[in-house]
């Protein structure tokens, strides 16, 4: 029995096995695909996908499903920018101030989820329409941020060989993934997740917190859905109420790539960050391909996705197999 | 009784489900260094009062006090700091988790970087050393079998400090070595003080290990008796309301085989990483029973029958055709399987107990041809009535059954559609006395009829009464046929045990 | 002719005039468009395709499918490529400072169509496209030149929070609000939609405002989706109630010349030629106007069918 | 002891929605007579939910086996997209080398074909590649959009055929059309599934997908089977959709309607967790969303607010069913 296989792991294997044949691939297609350069954009461009993915991760292991991500993106995003320019709020505060509202989402959510047991689906099927609601209700402009401190964070960046160079977002996103990966792995809370993905009702009998840890999923994600926001508005520089429109749809898959299963219990903080790092990558190999049109951009992405997907069941079950058919090696 | 104050003391429990007053006001009391043994019927409540006491259901009436103390635990959490330890029954631990990480989950010890995995390890290894189980802790739960799985849930019960132990129904699925060991510990643990509750169906472990016993029926406690003052013959006529000699009526004692060709023919039958070497012949009117160690192959066999697994190797003739059976073609083929974990793969959550039993008829007849609801209520009432199915309302959501009524329930569905096979994987476990010499008869009775059955069961008295053949299996390859003329224990056990 | 800051009045943009910096010299331009949401949106691709293949340049298209994010890593790939030059069309106007700085340190020129990035002037070489506040205006004014008042109107308005929606509005809204003649009773999205525009007017002319005199959508589509409606509901669209609208899409004209559609205001989305020399020109280093603009002409049913066998898209 | 239906909180919700038009929103519930047909907002009602009716109708059943389909929406594009390529055979389409003529029965035909196979897709994704139904149909979402484009070459196709555009324009026995429709999507799907053992098997499937294949279930088919009908109901929401506008807008046919559709389902009590499913409780969730949409249009409310109304009377309708709120809710019985 080679735990290293484990059904948590092999699926990572699988997606980085692949990543890193289609990051040769295109880099033999597409002149100066095969930088420096373009890997590190895949982390700065990505940072907030990846935050949200990775708050994302922790509501799925549990089984559930936070829909919320994309509105709380736009909402943060939005909120941030007018308290910075028309209230004239100091950006760290504001951005504290932001990230409780996550909280506050987060909490409401969780709250409705483990004390009433509502469907995940769609107590945040609301909340993505409820924050997307007060984005627009704020200001339906988009918003530019001038302000000092803002803009240094904004510039931040360590150079790197190669006219590279990784970003305060994509710092950021390594210390979220870090973080994230140490509350799952190393945190009784984060095998709490996991029991509940994998039994909820044994998790109950076995004493886990049930409610509590439930909450504290919707919590982690809201939270860091609120700072991918805060990276977003980093980004861009600005506010946009309308900004990460269907972004929830992208972390879902992210995740799913991943490895983590959307029934729950299966999976890896990590596993995501590179998830999202399979979706950069046919993005940018798209657009250094530039012959597209924009139906055919739909398409694609759509059939390499499938090809993915089905290439991850082919591979996981021939391995699974084989697994099985291991004991028999001895007689 | 005596007169310091018990160690646990309940009184008056009270407790309504939706159109089911499942306990009564339940008085019960537990003292230090005691096994006491909860009997009752499936669905006398025993389950529901232990749930009641640790926090899983909130009691309608009634007091629970601890050392005098008055606690009204809330969830399993906090009655184990009430010094309450619990092993619920059907297994309930985190299958997507390592033996270890089930073993210290909620209670993971630390070290300033968070979990301290070390430590999980060594508490594992001697969690593990007190139920003599010896398994990777590293494998994750949902990849061990039932068994296995059980230890693992007593071990983590055993893992807390607590003044009170709780085991609903820990024995379904050990095997007597394991139960043995099982049992030491527990009478350590009694020495050391423990008040501890035991819930079974197996009587021989009633009077092995228990101090007092605590009979429920219907909700209602029937009475608390000294162990080695009360008769077995009493008992049971506690438990089911009625005298035990009219349990024996269907016992069997010659046993003519009514067929004559074999209908099911297996020639070194397996599948690789699986069951091999499977040889045996049915024919009809004969039960081939199936007796091994734990995972000696016993399900893998059956499920390699119904072709839920595919066969690799060797002959599997149907009718004297060589057959590549799936579920849906073996069902019309006149072969039925009754799974072992009929919560994760047997009942239908949700559906009505009428549902659940009717829907293998149903797939028998086609889906154009739906089974009217009158029908349905028909087909469900018969096996209700025939195996005292309690309570008989058959628009009831199976979940709210007790374990083994769901068992019965599960069974009826596929009496309803009389197989010629049907492989009965452990249809007895979690079972009431009463309802499993009901099953026996049943089978006995339908084997007379012509049925062929294959029967596998933990115990053996059960296999030897009621097989024609038993097969037994040795790491998972048939390794001998015993025929019903020399069919006793120690043939069997010897068989089992035999070193090659 | 474009010329700086003055609009041009010409329909369709030559380069004739212009001479184009070493047409030889082939060209890798990266563009970056917001997506494919509506009609106008592919005539404008396909033009800027067309232009370009004609020109013989190498075309790095990419469709950000409507997120500013997909817009902003398009561009930063272009960079990463080292592509010529850049064009975009923003999808919304602000937050381009910090990639846009990243173009110009790796010294390629940006050009920007349709909407202009705020707060970002010197970053870009040109912009070249419409004035969405321009067209709400000039719908407003056409209003009150011929209808006359008291007016009740209703505005159907595109997506919440987009560039046109916005700028269209508050252009309409700058020219009326010192008419107290005019005044806007009902506004609600149909976002830019065809169909969502013949829902709300559907759910208009049953409600309290059933009596309004002008319906100013956003864009055709809702407009045309608005005529459905009242047609359906036994009035008579461009009479009993005035259809005002942006875009001068094809259908649009059709519907102006049977009378249905009183006006709309042009917003040509033949960008391709005109992009394609600031581009050119970029790249050579030849100075150009800050800002092109197409100049947006007024059609109603007075010119609507004179100027229909001309339409492109 | 009988349970009350589980859609019986929609149906109290809609009738709150419906007093509360009565009083506050004049001529909510007045009805005229235009051309031989009815007319009015309740009418309106009635004939606007068609396309979001039809899409739960299937996404009922998809539910019901645990799954979700998110590429209803693409599918209307898609199915829109040929009909109208069909009807307009604009120059330069992928679809000339089809020509049925003006035969509106083959042009739906088409239609609902193309429904048919997106929904064998998604089903085959779903039940031989055991692909997870939201990722597996997510798929379908993205790519299907694009399909439509690329059928529509990314503009909307108009066209004018009176026979076709009756399916959503006309008037049967006074009520339009796409009502007539509805009603006769839900009787066969119900006959389908109640006359049938289908529904028991969906109910079983969804309850408990390893037991179902225990008993012998032929899972994989059932699958195929709900997709398929989820994609055919699709294929027609779409038509209706561009008989509506009389054109096929491949951009934003359908856009977020699947989200619609989930929302009617869950809101008419059939649990996104599988099993059990009400078809009658899914056509009143239907109708309460569609209720609440005309009657934000009609009265003017900011688009934003909309979003929050929705959002705020999913939750109240969620809570409602939930049986531990009611427990809360419920007072407290004094103990003796
Ligand atoms: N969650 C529930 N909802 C409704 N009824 C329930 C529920 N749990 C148990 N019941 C009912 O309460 C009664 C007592 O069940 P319980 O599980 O306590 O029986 P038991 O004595 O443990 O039986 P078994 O030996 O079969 O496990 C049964 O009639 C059962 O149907
Ligand atoms: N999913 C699985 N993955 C790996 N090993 C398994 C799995 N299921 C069973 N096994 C192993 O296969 C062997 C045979 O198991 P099987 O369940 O057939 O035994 P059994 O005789 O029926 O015992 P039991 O009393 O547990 O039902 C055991 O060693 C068991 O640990
Ligand atoms: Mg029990
Ligand atoms: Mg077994």
């Amino acid at each position: 029995m080679n735990r290293f296989l484990s059904q948590e792991r092999l699926p990572v294997l699988i997606t980085s096995v692949v990543a890193i044949a289609m990051f040769l691939i295109a880099g033999f297609k597409y002149d100066n695909f095969l930088t420096l350069r373009v890997f590190f954009n895949l982390f700065s461009d990505n940072a907030f996908l990846g935050i949200v993915a990775v708050g994302l991760t922790f509501v799925i292991l549990t089984g559930g499903i936070d829909l919320s991500v994309g509105s709380m993106v736009g909402c943060s995003s939005i909120m941030l920018a007018t308290l910075i320019r028309d209230s004239q709020v100091a950006p760290p505060l504001a951005v504290g101030i932001v990230l409780a509202f996550g909280c506050l989402i987060g909490l409401t959510q969780g709250f409705l989820i483990a004390r009433f047991e509502l469907q995940p689906f769609l107590v945040t099927l609301a909340g993505l329409f409820l924050c997307r609601g007060i984005a627009l209700r704020i200001s339906q402009q988009s918003v530019q941020i001038d302000h000092p401190l803002f803009d240094q964070w904004a510039s931040f960046s360590i150079a790197l060989p190669q006219k590279s160079s990784l970003s305060f977002a994509a710092l950021l996103l390594f210390l979220v993934v870090g973080i994230g990966w140490y509350l799952s792995r190393l945190r009784p809370f984060g095998r709490a997740i996991y029991a509940i993905g994998g039994n909820r009702q044994s998790a109950e009998l076995m004493g886990v917190p049930v409610r509590k840890t439930l909450i504290g999923a919707y919590v982690i994600s809201g939270i860091c859905a609120a700072l991918g926001g805060v990276v977003f508005t980093l980004y861009t520089q600005s506010g946009n109420a309308v900004s990460g429109t269907g972004l929830e749809l992208d972390a879902i898959a992210a995740v799913v790539i991943g490895g983590t299963l959307l029934r729950g219990g299966y999976g890896s903080v990590p596993g995501s960050l590179l998830g999202v790092c399979v979706l950069g990558i046919v993005q940018t190999a798209i657009t250094f391909d530039g012959t597209l049109s924009s139906w055919w951009t739909k398409i694609v992405i759509g059939v390499l996705l499938l090809g993915f997907l089905l290439l991850q069941r082919w591979i996981e079950s021939a391995a699974l197999s084989r697994r099985a058919l291991a004991p028999s090696g001895t007689n | 009784m005596s007169e310091s104050t018990p160690l646990l003391h309940l009184q008056g429990i009270d407790k309504r489900f939706p159109g089911v007053h499942a306990l009564k006001g339940i008085d019960f009391e537990l003292e230090t260094e005691e096994i006491h043994a909860l009997l009752g019927e499936n669905g006398a409540g025993k389950s529901t009062l232990i749930k009641v006491l640790t926090g899983v259901h909130a009691a309608d009436g009634g007091s629970i006090c601890i050392e005098g103390r008055q606690i009204a635990p809330r969830n399993p959490n906090e009655a184990v700091t009430f010094g309450i330890s619990t092993v619920y029954q059907e297994v309930n631990l985190a299958p997507n988790l390592s033996v270890a990480e089930n073993i210290c989950l909620g209670r993971e010890p630390r070290n300033v970087f968070g979990i301290d995995w070390r430590a999980v390890g060594e508490r594992t290894k001697s969690a593990l050393n007190r139920v003599g189980l010896r398994v990777d802790p590293q494998r994750l739960v949902g990849d061990i079998s039932i068994a296995e799985q059980q230890l693992v849930a007593i071990a983590r019960a055993l893992d807390v400090e607590a003044k009170v132990l709780i085991l609903d129904e820990p024995t379904s699925s050990l095997d007597q070595d394991e139960v043995a060991q099982l049992f030491a510990t527990l009478r350590r643990l009694r020495e050391e003080g423990m008040g501890i509750i035991f819930v079974t169906h197996f009587l021989d472990q009633v009077y092995e290990i228990s101090d007092r016993i605590t009979v429920l029926r219907n909700g209602e406690r029937i009475g608390t008796f000294q162990t080695d003052e009360l008769p077995r013959i009493e008992l049971v006529s506690h438990m089911i309301g009625r005298s035990a000699e009219s349990l024996e009526h269907g016992a069997m004692a010659s046993h003519e085989v009514s067929g004559h060709e074999p209908f099911l023919t297996v020639t070194n039958f397996g599948k690789r990483g699986s069951v091999q070497d499977l040889n045996f012949e049915i024919r009809s009117g004969e039960v081939i029973g199936l007796a091994g160690l734990l995972g000696s192959g016993r399900t893998e066999t059956a499920r390699l029958l119904f072709g839920i697994d595919h066969g690799t190797e060797g002959g599997y003739q149907l009718d004297n055709r060589s057959a590549h059976l799936t579920p849906r073609s073996a069902i019309s083929r006149g072969v039925g399987l009754n799974v072992e974990d009929r919560k994760a793969e047997g009942i239908f959550p949700g559906l009505s107990i009428r549902e659940n039993m009717v829907v293998v008829a149903q797939v028998k007849r086609r889906w154009w041809q739906r089974i009217s609801t009158a029908e349905q209520k028909q087909v469900a009432d018969e096996y209700v009535s025939a195996l005292q199915l309690q309570p008989p309302n058959t628009d009831r959501n199976i979940e709210n059954l007790s374990g083994g009524n769901q068992q019965k329930a599960l069974l009826g569905r596929w009496l309803a559609v009389e197989p010629r096979l049907l492989l009965l994987d452990e249809p007895t476990r979690g079972i009431d006395i009463g309802a499993k010499f009901e099953i026996m008869a049943l089978v006995e009775r339908l084997r007379l009829e012509g049925k062929s059955f294959v029967f596998i069961s933990s115990e053996l008295s059960e296999v030897i009464r009621v097989s024609s053949r038993i097969v037994v299996l040795r790491d998972r390859r048939a390794v001998t046929t015993i025929s019903r003329a020399e069919a006793n224990e120690e043939a069997v056990v010897a068989a089992i045990a035999k070193h090659e | 002719t474009p010329t700086n800051e003055a609009p041009t009045a010409s329909l369709e943009p030559t380069s004739n005039t212009a001479t184009p910096a070493e047409p030889t010299k082939k060209l890798v331009i990266g563009f970056s468009q917001i997506g494919a949401e509506s009609g106008w949106r592919t005539a404008n691709t396909k033009s800027i395709q067309d232009e370009a293949k004609k020109r013989g340049h190498d075309l790095k298209f990419s469709d950000a499918q409507g997120d500013q994010e997909n817009q902003i890593k398009a561009i930063r790939s272009f960079i990463a490529q080292g592509v010529d030059v850049i064009a975009f069309a923003p999808v919304v106007e602000t937050g381009w400072g910090p990639v846009l700085k990243e173009a110009k340190a790796a010294g390629i020129p940006v050009i920007c169509s349709d909407r202009s990035p705020t707060f970002a002037d010197d970053l870009f070489v040109t912009f070249i496209g419409s004035d969405f506040v321009k067209e709400g205006e000039m719908a407003a004014e056409w209003m009150l030149k011929n209808v006359k008042g008291p007016v009740k109107i209703a505005e159907l308005t595109g997506t919440p929070g987009s560039a046109p929606a916005n700028d269209r509005a508050a252009g309409f809204r700058a020219i009326i609000k010192d008419n107290p003649d005019y005044s806007i009773v009902f506004s609600q999205t149909g976002e830019f939609e065809r169909a969502k525009g013949k829902a709300v007017a559907e759910a208009l002319l049953k409600g309290e405002f059933k009596d309004v005199n002008v319906i100013f959508a956003h864009n055709d589509d809702m407009a045309l989706g608005a005529i459905q409606a009242i047609e359906e509901a036994g009035k008579v669209p461009g009479k009993d109630i005035i259809i005002i609208s942006i875009d001068g899409v094809h259908d649009a004209f059709v519907a102006m010349s049977e009378g249905k559609l009183n006006c709309s205001v042009e917003c040509n989305p033949l960008l391709g030629p005109l992009i394609m020399d600031a581009c050119e020109k970029a790249v050579a280093g030849i100075e150009q106007p800050r800002r092109i603009l197409m100049e947006d002409q007024v059609y109603d049913t007075t010119n609507a069918a004179a100027a229909l066998p001309d339409r492109k898209y | 002891m009988k349970s009350m239906p589980s859609w019986i909180y929609a149906l109290g919700a809609l009738i709150f929605v419906l007093l509360f038009n009565a009083f506050a929103t004049p001529g909510f519930f007045e009805i005229n007579v235009l051309d031989g047909r009815l007319f009015g907002s309740v009418i309106d009602i009635l004939n606007r939910v068609a396309p979001v009716a039809l899409l739960s109708l299937g996404m009922t059943l998809v539910i019901a086996t645990r799954g979700v389909d998110l590429s209803v929406g693409a599918v209307m594009a898609m199915s829109g997209a040929v009909a109208a390529s069909l009807i307009a055979r604009p120059e330069g389409n992928i679809l000339l080398g089809l020509n049925f003529g003006d035969s509106v029965f083959l042009i739906v035909l088409a239609g609902l074909v193309t429904g048919l196979l997106c929904g064998l897709f998604n089903g085959l994704l779903v039940s031989r590649a055991r692909i997870q139904p939201i990722v597996a149909t997510l798929l379908l979402m993205v790519a299907g959009r694009g399909v439509a484009q690329l059928i529509s070459d990314g503009q909307i196709i108009t066209f004018s055929a009176p026979a076709f555009a009756s399916i959503a324009r006309g008037a049967t026995l006074g009520m339009p059309n796409p009502f007539w429709i509805v009603v006769l999507f839900a009787a066969v799907i119900l006959v389908l599934t109640r006359w049938t053992a289908l529904g028991l098997f969906i109910e079983s499937l969804g309850s408990n997908p390893i037991a179902a294949r225990n008993v012998g279930i032929n899972t994989g088919a059932l699958l195929l089977f709900v997709y398929s009908v989820t994609g055919v109901c699709a294929g027609m929401a779409g038509m209706i959709a561009a008989a509506d506008i009389q054109g096929a807008d491949a951009n934003n046919a359908g856009l977020y309607l699947e989200l619609d559709a989930i929302l009617a389902v869950s809101v008419g009590g059939t649990l996104l967790s599988g099993g059990r499913f009400s078809l009658v409780g899914t056509l009143i969730g239907a109708i309460l969303m569609q209720t609440l949409t005309t009657t934000i249009l009609t009265r003017g409310v900011a688009p934003e607010l909309t979003l929050v109304v929705k959002a705020l009377v999913v939750l109240a309708v969620c809570l409602l069913q939930s049986p531990t709120f009611l427990h809360m809710l419920r007072p407290k019985k004094v103990a003796a």
